[in-house]
């Protein structure tokens, strides 16, 4: 249970499940439910069936694809794995492209495959946070296999070009994956408009449950893809083990909310970000992390000066925020996004991400603003008067 | 990170900060290393008649500068240093890796009392 | 939904989540429970790792390990890829030993290996189903890495002896692997008196949710382990991916329940098991497939004479349990697994495994009786009085 | 697999089960290939008298059989054979690789017609 007290503007680490998605899950779980194994051939395991398939559609439906370009996985972790590790083993020893602000999860498969033979090249966006088409066109070589370059950045919510990158990649004849796990519901997506040919999902990112994830592969992608967990053949081949219904039916509800509520959220999270980021620029020496303009409408990363890093979450810990870690001489750091964008380990750590959602109020916005105020005022007089940079401070 | 009691304690109601110059000003610690103490240190008859201090970092160095201003009140000039760094870390709860907060502490202390009164 | 008239006999392909689970799930779904990222450092991310790591514990108690030996999977299919395939990258090309009677699971990961440098031998048990110690010994060899067999196996129930195989394992300093997704609450398992080094399980198979599931690792073999799917570095480095608290808290209700009704469970379901194989006996030309007594007590897998499988099946389609496919000119294939224990194609499509489970009762067991009684009587009477075989026919 | 509703019908509910031997006997299909089918056919001045079967396979077999039985009733034994597979398949639903159950059926009707009377 979180305290009654705490305000959540955690939503890009995890979003509640919506009751309404929480209610068809619960429909799958129970023996008056819709419990069988969507394997089965009897009555109820084809119902089970029916009701992932009609999931199927409404997540391909968010994203202007055919149904049967969706493969469940276990999440976005596992998608991004299946993505590029998949391609790679099917052509093995190629030169893959990335950049240095992706998840870990597309980090850790290229590292991974760079052990075993495969060339990296990892982009370093400009400070702004976005990595441009001409940097992905600058690092194509004659052997490029694959270009992995995320949507939506999970700490500062800044927007790549896609259909740029991925228009650029067809020409090239490469293969192009987006980790979209940020995106999905929180922007517009259209594969028939971006030349993407494989794309990762979270269902926890929009309102739907953890543990649950889903790759798009564009037709005509499919057999350029080596599974990555053998077994029952389920998903063409491309995922084996046993369907989860619950859990899908919750991304196919998920996703099927997310499209009918996007526009309007959309501006709805803009505002309440405006109204979030007027509030604390009162403070002075407050610096958004990333490109102002070209993010998605719930994030919100910002650096406060004559803060430290870890006292100012600690005091902030009634607040559900996402923040770097303790101190420089501990073993934590800050986070290796905000490095990428040119920021100091004491700069990153003095970040905080507020990400918003679709439960979030402004009187909940109102509030992290005047607890972050009081706070960082609070510390900041505590603190001795010289030697403590302020806006002054070049490099804060 | 997990936080004792009495250091949430102090974090959040720092005793004797130093709201105006006065005595001898020890500092120690830099911004890179992630932490900055000031003491500021009275001096009567040899005793410590007013300790005070202001503190950038985590909630360690805070904490520990705080308590550090009432455990040493009234304390001889001769006993204050060195700390007892082992009975200050278990008395606050101290994870081992955050040791180096007590270390900047008694670096402004021992400046302190190397300073002449200002 | 299934049809109310449905009686639920496929209890080893999947279960129904039980109450009591299905409420501690909702709890961590929706804003108001636990629904926050288990790696967040904030108030409301410390609570749903505290319940992540109470579901560990639960989940080492029913097996007599340590919490820290239990790793989080999606289910008893990934268990298995991690083990083998994780166990054979980190010594690559040398020799495992695997059963015919397998999983598919294990044996795709096993065929994967073998296509990637391994070799594999594959156990052919007796009639019985039994794979024997004396078996394995005879397949070891100085460069075996790895024996994966399983506990109990999932169409016949047939219990292997996990203890002895272990033993001879560790004698031989060879890494033992054992898929115990359907000996799990169903059998008692105890890895201090059982020396095995790896153990896959699956949420589903005992009243949990689906899309879970656990590997035991044992505690020096974590570092011979190489992690399938890479990224945010959870669970020790050995799986990646946001931890989906309803998810874990499910298995770890599950296996808690599973233990506290371990004993009293199976008397019940061995005096069920018994009941309905009396009364189908009194139908003639019906055979167990599998050891008779060697068994787990849910498990009831029979061939019935004189009737055609798909017809059988199709005429006990109100019933939900498991059985072959079409017949041999169309494309669908008895079960590998019966096939292995020399049944024919025919065979091995007139079989019908009945699975009972936490939620079965007297009566349905006894309208199952009566509803296969009908169907087969009505078919033999259907069929050509010559040329048919019946117990008669040697083979059958 | 899909099962029409007139397949679900015959097969739930044959017509013309043949209870006692009579007439010509046709028999075709084994127990390896998955089907038998057997027809007892009695033909008076030429047309289809009586016609009942036994089987034994698929759901399919069972319901073509049963199906011809009624079809085939008062027909002139000019016209039986070969037997419209076409359109036999179309009307019961039949899935295309379903098609040999017919022909288990055309065997059995062939052999009963080339049968003497029994
Ligand atoms: C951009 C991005 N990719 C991948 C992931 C991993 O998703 P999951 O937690 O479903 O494995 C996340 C979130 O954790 C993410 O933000
Ligand atoms: C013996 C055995 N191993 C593995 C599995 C796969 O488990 P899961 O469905 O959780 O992937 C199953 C069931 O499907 C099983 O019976
Ligand atoms: S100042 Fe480094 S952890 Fe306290
Ligand atoms: S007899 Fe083979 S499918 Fe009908």
């Amino acid at each position: 249970m979180t305290e009654p007290s705490s305000i959540y503007l955690d939503y890009a680490a995890t979003t509640p499940v919506d009751p309404r998605v929480a209610e068809h899950m619960a429909a799958c779980l129970t023996r008056d439910g819709c419990f069988a194994n969507p394997g089965s051939s009897h009555a109820a395991g084809q119902a089970a069936r029916a009701a992932v398939e009609q999931a199927r559609a409404e997540v391909a439906a968010l994203l202007g694809a055919a149904p049967a370009e969706i493969i469940w996985t276990s999440g976005a972790t596992e998608s991004d794995n299946l993505a590029i590790k998949g391609v790679a083993d099917n052509d093995p020893g190629r030169h893959i492209v990335t950049a240095k602000t992706e998840h870990k999860a597309v980090l850790d498969s290229c590292a991974f495959l760079a052990d075993n033979g495969c060339e990296l090249s990892y982009l370093v966006p400009a400070d702004n946070g976005v990595v441009t088409p001409s940097q992905v066109a600058g690092a194509l070589r004659e052997d490029t296999l694959l270009v992995s370059i995320m949507h939506v950045n999970n700490e500062t919510g800044v927007i790549n070009d896609i259909a740029a990158i991925g228009a650029l990649c067809r020409e090239r004849g490469v293969l192009f994956h987006v980790d979209a796990a940020q995106s999905a519901g929180k922007i517009p997506i259209d594969v028939a408009q971006m030349p993407v040919d494989l794309m990762s999902f979270s269902a926890h990112k929009l309102y739907g449950p953890k543990g649950m994830g889903a790759l798009y592969v564009r037709d005509n992608v499919r057999l350029r893809l080596q599974a990555q967990i053998h077994g029952g053949g389920q998903e063409s081949n491309l995922r084996s083990g046993t369907l989860a219904t619950h859990q899908i039916v919750g991304i196919g509800e998920a996703f099927r909310l997310a499209r009918l509520e996007l526009d309007e959220e959309m501006q709805r999270l803009a505002g309440l970000r405006e109204r979030l980021w007027n509030g604390l620029q009162r403070l002075g020496d407050v610096h958004i992390n990333g490109h102002p303009e070209q993010r998605a409408p719930g994030f919100l990363n910002v650096r406060f000066g004559g803060v430290g890093g870890e006292s100012l979450q600690f005091a902030l810990r009634d607040l559900a925020v996402s923040s770097g870690s303790a101190c420089l001489t501990t073993s934590a750091q800050g986070s290796y996004v905000l490095r990428a964008l040119g920021l100091s380990d004491a700069e990153a750590m003095a970040s905080i991400r507020f990400s918003l959602g679709r439960f979030t109020t402004t009187a909940e916005i109102d509030q992290a603003i005047e607890r972050v105020s009081r706070e960082v005022t609070r510390l900041r007089e505590l603190a001795p008067d010289e030697g403590i940079p302020h806006a002054a401070d070049g490099q804060s | 990170m997990r936080y004792s009691e009495l250091v949430t304690d102090h974090f959040e109601h720092p005793r004797n900060v130093a709201t105006a110059a006065g005595g001898r000003v020890g500092r120690a610690g830099d911004r890179r290393r992630g932490a900055i103490v000031e003491f500021y240190l009275e001096l009567d008859n040899g005793r410590v008649a007013s300790l005070r201090f202001r503190a950038w970092g985590c909630p360690h160095t805070i904490a520990v500068a705080s308590w550090l201003t009432g455990a040493l009140a009234d304390r001889e000039q001769q006993t204050l240093l060195p700390l007892e760094l082992d009975n200050i870390a278990t008395e606050l709860g101290l994870p081992t890796d955050k040791w180096h907060c007590i270390l900047t502490a008694e670096d402004a202390l021992r400046a302190a009392l190397e300073e002449k009164d200002s």
